[in-house]
């Protein structure tokens, strides 16, 4: 499922490298319904994923990201997987889509792409928290 | 290309593979060999031997050629400890060492129990040597510390350590793998037992190393064989490489006190004007002396590798502390041992220079550097708000 | 110059040094480091041993670059035992092995108290099957027999006796250092479990060598550090030198059908007529199969150094298995082994040719060679009357 | 005493490798007064002088030795050397002389001028105890 390496001899396919360069979706949405915050600074990466939902699907979405190449990368190509996305759906995006859709990754930034399916997961449970609706549905 | 990662490797000196071409097709007998052109060779292997003993002011038969520095570090270390088999099973090295050293302690440890007692740095990155002094037992056989530290430059006090280790009746090893080329080692002024030279870290070629072995110095050779380097370490003898070597030593011996004093402009320049032009960035090891071509910084807020790709794109190597790419998450062990916090750890950026970085390429740097800073800190979650 | 000492060392391919050239001063990051240039060194790396594995027809996480021969044999056998502490304390290996193979042996007798079994050869060369599967006990724990034999050629029945070992659960090493180049070498058919390469020995560079190690070989890697060549043999990268014997195997590889029947040709011409025109010369190991490259006769009354000697002054190296050149005075252990008197042994002479050796070198040779006999051969006190 | 290369970096010295290109005094005396034999092939190197003797002193000597360039070029400077002299002169004849009259010899080759010393002593015992006499007055 990750790749090690792109065809043209670089650590990161260079759909990585765009969303590197010019991520979308970056920045803090102030009153945002739902939010999730994960990751860890002891281990580098560190991912927070802002929510407006309106009648559950996801009307905006922003990201803030300390982290690698990938991990940046990740954030924006989630970002602009979900954007516009019912929040089913969105519950439903894997760390493997958020992966191919880059390309693939190196082995060793597979955690990265884990961020972002996680990031995601929690800023909805966020949101259904706050409506007193469980991610039971979902499943 | 600015290349600002010269403690990682450095190109080789054209000077040295020319040095080097007449003994790959034309000069090529084995040295072990008695017929006269072989002979002449082994002639050429000594001749270099003495002019690399002289540059580093030992005597020939203390110069064991070997394949780099972790070799070097690795047999020296083993061979050392396994000729004192009776001596106890205690091994002091610090906890800032390169993996050279780690790993073979690792080794010793878990194959044949040896203890091992990892010295502290303060927040400098130096090592204590009342520590040191406190942390030797009648078991311990070996001391290890490294002269400079390949993250962020720090230089130890190895002649004080040497002589706390001598007079337990302890044994010193040091990897001199960062000193050489950067600042001059004389190692007889040093009093080390055991030594660890790299060629490519100082414009040499790959693939050889020097292990200095004072006379006298328990050793047991653990690359067994010929007989060659004096029974202690075998193999046909690169003599191409040693050609290299030793020329890359003449070089650098001859240029070192105007080549530190140049790197050491250009790094204290960038030193500055990166705390000038980036606010909240740590300076890692600026209390304790450095090697002259050494800048360790942490910058807040933002991760090594997203920089050093950054600054890849703009032509600009350097490297970082942060252990992204490799399969432990953990950042760099010198900059933890430091006390520095794990995210500042994540954040470090390491730029080494070497004799040939200019004016202009610094000055390119702290262009491009601030700019990738703040887009960073933009994103980060982190970062305070006048940064965003 | 008629170099004939081709098993002591080979002159480096010019079109290997051409391919290493760029990898000095141009190419040149360390391939551990994630920005562009040292990604894409890192992809030279792994398409290099890829290319090397496919040659030897094993996968590419079986090849290990090394510094050379003598650590290959050091590091598998060792690095074998190690990691097998459980099995048992015996090893063998043949009486016909080098140096790197046999000290490793000594070397694990006295600091680990290894028993080795050193296997006899009968007066071809060659080692019997089955004495080593009467060798073979519940404590063996690694077998290691050479390929084919530096000093006479003979090739040893390697598949044969890694059959035997592996029947009887045991590990199979052997040192393949003399076979490439001259023999073809399929690694996955011998089926061995270690084996080592040397890339001076088929006009590769000196300082570089190969570990085969068999997937899923026990094995505990004894140069440790930065984690390098998967774990198993740490140290910056050589690249110009991975370069380089990837070059020599394929140049070597290409040619080889072609060379070996060349040097095979020659060798012949140069025995049978060395046989026609100097009566009472033994050849050494002429009943077994040998390398195409290797002759080594005992000329009877002569000394071998006196003939190299005089060779030497008319041009033509060569060598001999008198070591009246080493502190020991014993002659060639390969010979002795053989069942050769002393005597003879110390009359040996070794012709190693290469694929660039020609017809009139061995013309020359046969030119040469006669009168020095004869006239050593006259100053000999045990020479028959018809000599003088 | 013994030296390990000479000056132009060759293994021997050109006195070594004149001696051994053209050794004086090899080959045979069938009718010697006095033979030593000396050495031992599985050492590699033997060494048999033969001497003419009259009045005590060496009017004749030849030597055969199967040895190492070494080996030979020592014989031949040995029999050089004490060809013409008194037997008690020749009996002082040291490695170290022979070694110093060939410009040194590399110091694994010292047993090269013992053989020669030794040998030129066996000769001369040899010729002593033909006619009834003891190495003692030479001592
Ligand atoms: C301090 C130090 N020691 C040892 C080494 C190992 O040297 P090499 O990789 O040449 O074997 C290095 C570099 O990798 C180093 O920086
Ligand atoms: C059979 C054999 N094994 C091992 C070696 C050691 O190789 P190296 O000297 O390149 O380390 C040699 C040559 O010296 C050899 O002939």
């Amino acid at each position: 499922m990750s790749i090690d390496k792109s065809k043209d001899g670089r650590l990161y396919t260079s759909k990585v490298m765009e969303h590197f360069r010019n991520p979308h979706h970056w920045g803090k949405i102030d009153d945002a319904d739902g939010v999730g915050r994960v990751g860890n600074p002891i281990c580098g990466d560190v991912m927070y994923i802002y929510l407006k939902i309106k009648d559950d699907i996801i009307t905006d979405i922003a990201f803030e990201t300390l982290g690698c190449v990938a991990a940046i990368a990740t954030s924006s190509i989630a970002t602009e997987i979900v954007i516009g996305k019912p929040l089913k759906e969105a519950w439903k995006l894997t760390d493997r889509d958020v992966a191919n859709a880059l390309g693939g990754l190196p082995a060793n930034k597979f955690h990265c792409s884990m961020l972002a399916e996680e990031g995601l997961r929690a800023a909805i449970q966020d949101y259904l928290k706050k409506q007193g609706r469980s991610v039971d549905e979902f499943k | 290309m600015i290349y600002l990662d010269n403690n990682a490797t450095t190109p080789t000196d054209p000077e040295v593979v020319k040095a080097m071409l007449p003994y790959f097709t034309e000069k090529f007998a084995n040295p072990s060999s008695i017929y006269d052109i072989a002979f002449k060779l082994k002639g050429v292997l000594e001749n270099s031997r003495k002019k690399v003993a002289k540059i580093l002011k030992v005597n020939s038969n203390e110069i064991i050629f070997c394949s780099g520095g972790t070799e070097a570090d690795n047999i020296a270390i083993m061979g050392s400890v396994l000729a004192q088999k009776d001596k106890g099973k205690h091994i002091i090295t610090s906890s800032i060492e390169h993996k050279a050293v780690l790993e073979v302690c690792k080794f010793l440890k878990k194959y044949f129990d040896y203890t091992i007692t990892y010295l502290p740095v303060n927040s400098a990155g130096v090592i204590d040597l009342n520590v040191l002094k406190d942390s030797i037992t009648p078991e311990t056989a070996i001391v290890s510390i490294m002269l400079a530290n390949n993250e962020t430059g720090v230089i130890q006090p190895i002649k004080e350590a040497a002589e706390i280790a001598h007079n337990a009746g302890v044994l010193f090893h040091s990897d001199l793998v960062q000193g050489i080329g950067k600042i001059p080692v004389d190692i007889s002024e040093l009093g080390i037992d055991y030594g660890a030279i790299s060629g490519h870290k100082f414009h040499g070629p790959r693939g050889i190393g020097i292990m200095y072995l004072r006379r006298g110095a328990p050793f047991t050779s653990v690359i067994r064989g010929g007989g060659h380097e004096n029974n202690k370490r075998a193999g046909t003898e690169n003599i191409p490489g040693i050609i290299g070597i030793l020329k890359a030593l003449e070089i650098s011996s001859e240029r070192i006190s105007k080549g530190a004093s140049h790197m050491a402009e250009l790094r204290d320049m960038l030193q500055e004007s990166i705390l000038e032009k980036i606010p909240q960035v740590l300076i890692n090891g600026k209390d304790a002396p450095r090697i002259p071509n050494t800048l360790n910084i942490s910058v807040k807020y933002v991760e090594g590798e997203s920089m050093v790709f950054m600054l890849d794109e703009e032509g600009i190597q350097v490297s970082s502390g942060s252990a992204c790419t490799s399969n432990s998450l953990a950042p760099s062990h010198v900059l933890l041992a430091m006390g520095l916090e794990h995210a500042d750890a994540h954040g470090s950026l390491r730029f080494s220079l070497s004799g040939e970085t200019t004016r202009e390429d610094i000055e390119k740097v702290l262009e491009i550097l601030p700019p990738i800073v703040s887009k960073l800190r933009k994103m980060s979650p982190f970062a305070p708000p006048e940064f965003k």
